[in-house]
């Protein structure tokens, strides 16, 4: 590990939450647009967070926080990777052991509406997994490697051109992650849902802020997975991601949660026919 | 040993705005028993209704529910005013409607958005109440008050509507049915929206009958009946017919109710147009002596009160069957079979209300 | 006196209910009333919004069956019935053992005449009401 | 005799012996010391192999009596045993197998008239050496764990008449010697003879309780394992006869094999297939665990299943670049995700453990079927790291069964409050096959890049592994749910006999992730060299490259160090801090018990179950078609080189 | 599939529906129900509107000429309105603030115009 | 603590329990999240779990069967906490105090710390009452709101 590599990596947990935090506040207030309401102050996520931080700790029982812990460790880690510019499966491993730290989380209370939301969970894992390493495999078939630096090294033209279904394939991704309807099921930011607030119904307080915390970062990741299909610049990457960031709000505005059976068959039906497909182009041109 | 999964839904749940506990038994997410427990808005309003005066009975009954509460006052002073043989002043008989058809309105409208929050739809429950509340405002001003609007009194009304506001209803109402219009045609065309619905919470004809389901969740499974046929207040003068639908499921009755919302302006239109001058209200001296069955439609279907006086000035009993009260059995029908997301879609379906239900 | 209105007497009421069930009427409700020593119950039909009454009057203590074989719909007015006045109702089909709307601290089967409820409201200037 | 060729020796006949010794010194204690002494002497034989490293050795006659002789004279026996068996259970199946088999072994003894000299006797590659380190370590640190099982078991079974225990060692015993022999053997009819006696050794072990259950699936198993032994030895007589030789070193070394020898290799990849119980042929292995589960955790870890996947993985060199490399590659992808899936809808959890051996075998398999260095690494790597995972936890399952009296799932529900040292080591050993940066984890990653040459294998593997995370990650939920409540309740400690090879095997499964790095460059690239001239995975320094990936372990385990060590053991919890779970508002206070309030005021018990998709993704459901394509892809494993 | 997309870019085009209360106040409808006041002037202690009160939010001291009223017990239905003879009640169509106790009013004959003296309830 | 005060008062999420209400007040709570109210200028969230809520609102005069209900979500919010009682009937029984089932206003289950009177109270008036509860998250300008 080299100097600059240190840096990167702190300069991403540091500022990683700024923007990540940032983006919820725009999305916040731009879903309240949406709806023809007014919306809340763009600072309201470091505020919600705060307030969190400062409540009293309440638990279920003693083991529960852990795994909060593992859950923000290993998402950071997974976008320190990225920054990086490490192996794309290894990413989406790393960012997996979060995902399932929070499930084993959920589990680890006798709940019964947490327990929904972790079996949901699971199934949203193994929903959006299958899409996330397709694309990595469409992505080493463009540029013969797992190496995200690769993607910057290696490509004239941004992905896109290439594989404009798998862009597709991960939008729907990126709804999952973002917790977004039609795909919010497994917990959803605001929104009731007949789970209660699932997986997280038993965080509260300060862990519930670093659950918080843990989706800005979340975000930025997959929102940097988006970035790397229009990854010529650094710029383009981020404007790419935005654009798919605002698509994704007025998608969640206009459409009613699903049921994750639907979800399952569709991602598998239409997110993996699409990547698919696009490997398939992609095999044969070679 | 046993995959199954037994948890309480309700109490106190965010797609449930009310107390009420449903005890499901599933297995992964499919229902496989599901048991209501109720008392959670029990306040024992039958017993107050014996111990109040008959002419305070009005502002309790009227807070019942505040849903449809107008509904309720104008049942119980009918049904008073039918004991003791007081005719109402014709002006008074259209403004009860008026009033009945802009309540139903409102609380349809507040119903599709709590349906549309249920299935996570959350901008369509903002877009839904926002122009709810231009009834919202309608009702403010022309009775003082928004939910509760305690216009209904033994003998006729207690406030009038003057031209102005009610040519303000009618610009108004000219302008919600335009946005319903949008918000009926998310209804019908969105696939998201449809694939929530259809199919889900099956109540057949023969079923509906046999679970004595009443309002719309019976209107929804192809049974013409409205209350509002036997024409209590001004409606016997109005034309309409019972909005029906055959689909049988959540998506017919959320229908039904969306047309009703179009039925229910064009009510108000009558009643608007055909509207008498004259009195408010007579006088009633007395007390009632004598029973009595009387029925209204509620938005949410036939409502019952049985009304017993003795000649004093309280009651010798007064008793509500709401329609929520018939519709909750089918429930016990609808859900087993149903996965847990359903739950929410299929118990707004019948549009509960357990304050109207536990008195 | 209501609309078509007909008395039955317990023994016949099941069969009575029957009869119009399969005549294709909806069971509305029931009313029960405290008679001093009776109960009366009055069951409510409807068939085309003309509804059918039955009025079934009976000792407090006698037990009267149930008609949640006919209609299941009946279990929640019965429950209630059970739990409001003590009336004795054998074989409802979900029966919540009197304990369907009011817990234990609650009045225990407060529509009974007998049975006094006081206001909350306590006046404040020591009770001139 | 060189030293290697005595640590051979020992690593084969000290098992034998130890058997013998357990088998007519019926004392407990004499077995005891037997069995502990075998497992020290066979973990040390089996690192000083490694110390010492590959070589070749042929035994001198015995008595005058050369080897092969003797071996084809027992395996004469050994099918006349088969054949006695068949005709004892009365099933024909077996019966008629054993006759096949004798009838080819015969025409190829006294028809052909072959008498095959191979040189060396004995081939000892890294491949061998790794085999041998999981066999004798593995295995043996589950018969010592079995000594205590047995007791337990046999208390708990109410066994009546005097213990069976010095049959039940002796054949436990005896198959480590024989899979060792195995690994070591290089003709081809040594090999044969030494996958027969698993196969008896199998059978004897799984019909050891004699339950009218056991008897079925132990006859089950037997059928299965005859008709891959058939499908070996005619593979045998057609490889003589059409490559002139027997001996695998040759076979591998001389690279890709000529298209006429396709066919006796397809034979015995097929034979491979039904030992490593690969679809459809699962059904014997699901039916192996009515055993006692040391039965199980050695059938499924280091012995039996892995001499399956041994013999694919051994002759991949041989049939490197052919059609018959693709459809060995299909079909155990095939099996990886239909098992992962199939494992989904299992609360049992012996089942769900065999589902999933079934899968990782059928990744070796797809693995050794794509046949690229990489791949071939990962094959190696994923035999070894499964080895340990999944030895430990058929080795939890069996503590947890005779704790709490069942093997369901969903009855281990907060075994962590009510056992919690033997929970943690079962929830770790879940998390060492599901997780990164442990090995097993580690091995699928390379095994996923490897497959990119192959994208359609690719897509099997990636649909399989999101499988994989359901059933794991539901289990190990279970484990975790505790109720409510502060301070650790229950939870007897755990026997020394048993606590020691879960602690060894926990420990190897987390030591060896941290250093998967120089392990893998101390064996697994020198397991790979010879037959493909590239290293496939290569360790640089302490990271892993794949040539087309790379992955840095440590921070990884830096990571996950700060994670649990503050939480672990520096976060205390007042009592005060603790509130009951949400229930809707109808919760009862905090405590062991989690209840509701509902109809009527009453309390009830919350039920929380996992998720089984029994109807969708049952075993009546799938295998009505899974099977079909099982058969259709063993079908196209033969069709594809019939000429 | 986007059938509400033009009603959510309406939205966002449009401008939010929001009233910016409490910082921009609408002024309330007229005779809109927002509380009731004693108009001590008229009142003359009768007791009528407190027997008629449905929630006994009115209480009468009909000898000490005291009348207590219990803003929070109030459902401001007009019935007191309605049934007095002198026009002792008014009412106001701004809505009664919340507090952080419950108090309540007391007006007694003898204070003229001072303002009503206040009580913790119980 | 400056910031903390203020990230307190400018983010109260709120659970809103129907104590056996009659819906009005529920239904003007619900109208006051909707665009025409909106108090999430506020930053309030209708959160519906206890275990992530600041602020208590309770409708309804709390009958025998809801008050152990409302006792159990009130002792499952962490601290700072408020509980806002809106309408008459929470406040003090209103129109039900001669039923059997009430207990008359919620103050006799839980402590509350603002009452918004009406019947139903208006979304003006429940603003109004969020607004003084929140002043007492900072306790600086209010009373202490960690009873
Ligand atoms: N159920 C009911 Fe009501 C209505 N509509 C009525 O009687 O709402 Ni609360
Ligand atoms: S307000 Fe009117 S009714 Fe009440 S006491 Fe005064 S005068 Fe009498
Ligand atoms: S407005 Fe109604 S509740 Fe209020 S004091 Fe007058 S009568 Fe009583
Ligand atoms: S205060 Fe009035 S509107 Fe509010 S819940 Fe009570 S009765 Fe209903």
């Amino acid at each position: 590990m080299t100097t600059n590599d240190l840096l990167t990596v702190i300069v991403t947990i540091v500022l990683g939450p700024l923007v990540g935090g940032f983006l919820f506040g725009v999305d916040r207030r731009l879903t309240a647009r949406l709806q023809g309401r007014y919306g809340p102050p763009l600072a309201q996520p470091f505020y919600d967070f705060l307030k969190l931080w400062s409540k009293s700790r309440i638990v279920v029982n003693q083991s529960q926080m852990m795994y909060v812990y593992g859950y923000l460790a290993f998402t950071i880690t997974a976008l320190c990777l990225m920054a990086l510019r490490q192996d794309l499966l290894i990413i989406i491993f790393v960012l997996a052991f979060g995902g399932i730290s929070l499930i084993m989380g959920a589990f680890s209370v006798k709940s019964p509406y947490s327990n929904f939301g972790a079996q949901r969970e699971i199934l949203q894992m193994v929903a959006y997994e299958p899409i996330l390493m397709l694309a990595a495999v469409a992505i080493y078939l463009k540029t013969g490697s797992f190496m995200v630096s690769d993607i910057f090294s290696k490509l004239q033209q941004p992905l896109l051109f290439s594989l404009p279904l798998i862009f597709v394939a991960l939008l729907i991704i990126l709804t999952i992650k973002m917790r977004k309807s039609p795909f919010d099921i497994s917990a959803s930011t605001h929104a009731h849902q007949e789970i209660v607030r699932g997986i997280y119904t038993e965080y509260s307080g300060p862990y519930l802020a670093l659950i918080e915390l843990t989706h800005w970062y979340e975000l930025l990741l997959v929102l940097g997975i988006i970035g790397l299909f229009w990854a010529t610049s650094i710029w383009a990457a981020a404007a790419i991601a935005l654009a798919a960031f605002l698509l994704e709000i007025v998608v969640d505005n206009i459409e009613a949660r699903m049921t994750w059976s639907w979800m399952i068959k569709f991602v598998w039906s239409t997110g993996i026919t699409l990547s698919v497909v696009n490997i398939a182009v992609l095999y044969l041109l070679r | 040993m046993s995959r199954q999964t037994v948890v309480p839904f309700g109490p106190q749940h965010p797609v449930l705005p009310e107390p009420i506990q449903l005890k499901l038994t599933l297995e992964d997410e499919r229902i496989v028993g599901a048991l209501p427990a109720f008392g959670y808005c029990h306040r024992g309003v039958e017993k107050a209704g014996e111990i109040n005066e008959y002419a305070q009975n009005v502002f309790l009954v009227e807070r019942i529910c505040g849903i449809c509460s107008f509904i309720h006052a104008l049942c119980y002073c009918q049904g008073i005013e039918q004991i003791m043989g007081v005719e109402v002043p014709s002006r008074a008989k259209y403004l009860r409607v008026i009033w009945s058809e802009l309540h139903r309105i409102h609380s349809h409208l507040l119903w599709i958005g709590l349906l549309a929050d249920a299935f996570g739809f959350e901008s369509l429950f903002m877009q839904t109440w926002r122009y709810r509340e231009k009834v919202m405002d309608v009702l403010e001003k022309t009775c003082g008050s928004r939910v509760i609007i305690s216009t209904c009194t033994i003998g006729g009304v207690r406030r009038d509507i003057s031209e102005e506001n009610l040519s303000e209803i009618l610009s108004t109402l000219k302008e919600v049915q335009g946005h319903l219009d949008q918000i009926a045609h998310v209804i019908e065309k969105d696939y998201t929206v449809r694939k929530r619905c259809i199919g889900v919470g099956m109540l057949p004809r023969e079923q509906a009958l046999a679970f004595g389901a009443v309002g719309p969740t019976m209107r929804g499974s192809g049974i013409a009946q409205d209350l509002r046929m036997t024409g209590y207040a001004a409606y016997g003068d109005l034309n309409f017919e019972p909005v029906v639908e055959t689909g049988c499921d959540s998506y017919a009755r959320a229908l039904v109710r969306v047309r009703e919302c179009y039925q229910s302006i064009d009510l108000v239109r009558q009643a608007i147009d055909r509207m008498p001058a004259g009195d408010l209200a007579v006088k009633v001296r007395g007390n009632p002596n004598g029973e009595v069955v009387f029925r209204v439609e509620q938005p949410r279907g036939e409502l019952i009160y049985y009304i017993k006086g003795n000649g004093t000035k309280n009651l010798e009993r007064l008793r509500v069957r709401t329609p929520t009260y018939a519709n909750a059995a089918t429930l016990l029908t609808m859900l087993p079979g149903m996965t847990l997301a359903d739950v929410p879609v299929i118990a707004l379906s019948i549009d509960p209300c357990f304050s109207c239900t536990e008195r | 006196m209501i609309d078509n209105e007909r008395a039955v007497t317990p023994q016949e009421l099941v069969d009575e209910v029957k009869k119009l069930c399969d005549g294709g009427y909806r069971f509305c409700t029931a009313t029960c009333l405290d008679q001093g020593d009776d109960f009366e119950i009055i069951y409510h039909l409807d068939k085309d919004l003309t509804m059918q009454n039955l009025r079934m009057v009976f000792p407090k203590e006698a037990e009267v069956p149930s008609i949640t074989g006919v209609y299941l719909a009946a279990f929640l007015i019965e429950n209630e019935m059970k739990e409001m006045f003590g009336a004795n109702i054998a074989g409802i089909a979900v029966d919540y053992g009197g304990r369907l709307l009011v817990t234990e601290e609650t009045l225990q089967t407060p529509m009974l005449k007998s049975v006094q409820v006081t206001s909350l409201a306590v006046s404040p200037n020591g009770g001139a009401q | 005799m060189e030293p290697s060729a005595q640590l051979v020796a020992v690593a084969t006949l000290l098992p034998l012996l130890a058997g013998l010794i357990c088998y007519f010194l019926r004392s407990s204690a004499i077995r005891s010391l037997t069995v502990i002494v075998t497992t020290v002497a066979l973990i040390a034989v089996s690192l000083l192999l490694l110390q010492n490293g590959p070589f070749e050795y042929s035994p001198p006659p015995v008595a005058g009596l050369e080897w092969n002789t003797l071996i084809t004279v027992a395996d004469m026996a050994l099918l006349v045993v088969f054949l006695a068996l068949g005709l004892y259970l009365r099933n024909t199946l077996i019966t008629v197998l054993a006759l096949a088999q004798a009838a080819i072994m015969g025409y190829f003894e006294f028809v052909m008239g072959a008498h095959v000299e191979v040189k060396p006797a004995l081939f000892v590659d890294e491949l061998s050496i790794i085999m041998a380190l999981v066999i004798s370590i593995v295995g043996s640190l589950i018969c010592v764990y079995a000594l205590q099982y047995m007791k337990d078991h046999e208390h708990h079974i109410q066994l009546e008449g005097g213990t069976r225990q010095p049959r039940f060692f002796f054949w436990l015993v005896v198959f480590l010697g024989a899979m060792n022999a195995l690994v070591f053997a290089n003709n081809l009819l040594w090999v044969y003879f030494f996958w027969e006696i698993t196969t008896l050794c199998s059978f004897m072990l799984i019909r050891h309780d004699l339950t009218k259950e056991s008897i079925a699936n132990a006859t089950r198993a037997l059928w299965m394992n005859s008709l891959g032994g058939v499908a070996f030895a005619a593979g045998i007589v057609l490889m003589y006869e059409r490559a002139h030789t027997l001996s695998l070193k040759e076979l591998i070394l001389a690279g890709a094999q000529p298209e006429m020898v396709l066919l006796p290799l397809s034979l015995l990849v097929f034979a491979g297939f039904t030992k490593a119980a690969q679809m459809p042929f699962q059904s014997w292995l699901l039916g192996a665990m009515v055993a006692p589960t040391p039965v199980s955790a050695l059938l499924h870890s280091s012995t039996m299943v892995k001499a399956g996947v041994y013999l694919v993985v051994r002759l991949a060199p041989a049939y490197v670049g052919t059609n018959l490399s693709t459809i060995v590659a299909l079909a155990g992808a095939f099996t990886f995700l239909l098992t992962a899936v199939l494992a989904i809808s299992q609360s049992n959890a012996k089942r769900v453990l065999a589902y999933s051996t079934i899968s990782n075998l059928g990744l070796i398999i797809a693995c050794a079927g794509l046949n690229t260095p990489l791949a071939i690494s990962a094959a190696i790597m994923l035999i070894v790291f499964h080895a340990i995972s999944k030895a430990l936890l058929f080795l939890c399952t069996g503590v947890i069964e005779h704790k709490i009296g069942s093997r369901d799932i969903e009855d281990m529900e907060g075994l962590i409050s009510r056992q919690p040292a033997l929970a943690l080591i079962t929830v770790v050993g879940i998390l060492t096959m599901l997780l990164p940066p442990f090995a097993v984890l580690i091995s699928k990653w390379a095994a996923i890049e490897a497959s990119v040459r192959m994208p359609a294998i690719t897509l099997f593997f990636i649909v399989g592994s999101a499988a994989t995370v359901v059933f794991w990650v539901k289990w190990v939920g279970k484990l975790l749910g505790a109720p409510s409540g502060v301070g650790r309740r229950g939870g007897t400690s755990l026997e020394s006999l048993y606590a020691t090879p879960l602690v060894l095997l926990v420990g190897m499964a987390v030591v060896l992730s941290a250093v998967v790095a120089p392990v893998v460059n101390a064996i697994v690239e020198h397991a790979v060299m010879p037959y493909y001239k590239t290293a496939g995975i290569t360790a640089v320094g302490v990271d892993l490259s794949t040539g087309v990936g790379f992955i840095t372990v440590w921070p990884l385990f830096l990571v996950l160090m700060l994670v649990v060590t503050p939480a672990y053991f520096f976060v205390r919890v007042k009592a005060e801090q603790v509130r009951p779970a949400y229930m809707c508002g109808e919760n009862t206070a905090a405590g062991p018990t989690v209840q509701f309030r509902t109809l009527q005021d009453r309390t009830e018990a919350i039920v929380t179950s996992g998720y089984y998709f029994e109807k969708a993704l049952g075993e009546k459901r799938l295998n009505v078609w899974a099977n079909p394509v099982a058969i259709a892809l063993l079908v196209a494993l033969v069709g594809v080189v019939l000429r | 599939m986007p059938w509400f997309l033009p009603g959510v870019l309406g939205n966002l085009f449009g401008g939010p529906a929001t009233r910016l209360y409490p910082f921009q106040k609408r002024e309330p409808f007229e005779n809109a129900r927002g509380q009731i006041e004693l108009d001590r002037d008229n009142c003359n202690y009768c007791g009528a509107c407190s027997k008629r009160c449905p929630t006994s939010a009115i209480n009468v001291d009909r000898t000490n000429k005291v009348f207590y009223f219990e803003p929070f017990r109030c459902i401001i239905c007009e019935a007191c309105i309605e049934i007095c003879p002198r026009n002792g009640i008014k009412l106001l169509s701004n809505h009664r603030s919340p507090e952080y106790t419950k108090e309540t009013l007391i007006f007694r004959a003898e204070d003229g115009e001072k303002a009503a003296a206040a009580s913790d309830c119980q | 603590m400056g910031l903390i005060n203020t990230a307190r008062m400018k983010s109260p999420w709120i659970l809103h329990y129907d104590c056996g209400s009659c819906n009005g007040c529920d239904i003007e709570i619900l109208a006051c999240l909707t665009p025409l109210y909106d108090v999430e200028r506020f930053g309030i969230v209708n959160v519906g779990n206890p275990k992530h809520a600041d602020v208590l609102v309770v409708t309804g005069p709390a009958n025998r069967r809801n008050q152990r209900v409302l006792r159990n979500l009130y002792d499952q919010m962490p601290e700072p906490k408020a509980v806002i009682a809106v309408g008459t009937c929470a406040c003090s029984g209103g129109v039900f105090h001669n039923c059997y089932n009430v207990m008359g206003g919620v103050d006799k289950v839980v402590p509350v710390n603002v009452y918004v009177p009406g019947c139903a109270a208006k979304p003006e008036a429940i603003i109004d009452g969020v607004v003084k509860a929140l002043a007492l998250f900072a306790p600086a300008n209010g009373k202490e709101a960690a009873k």
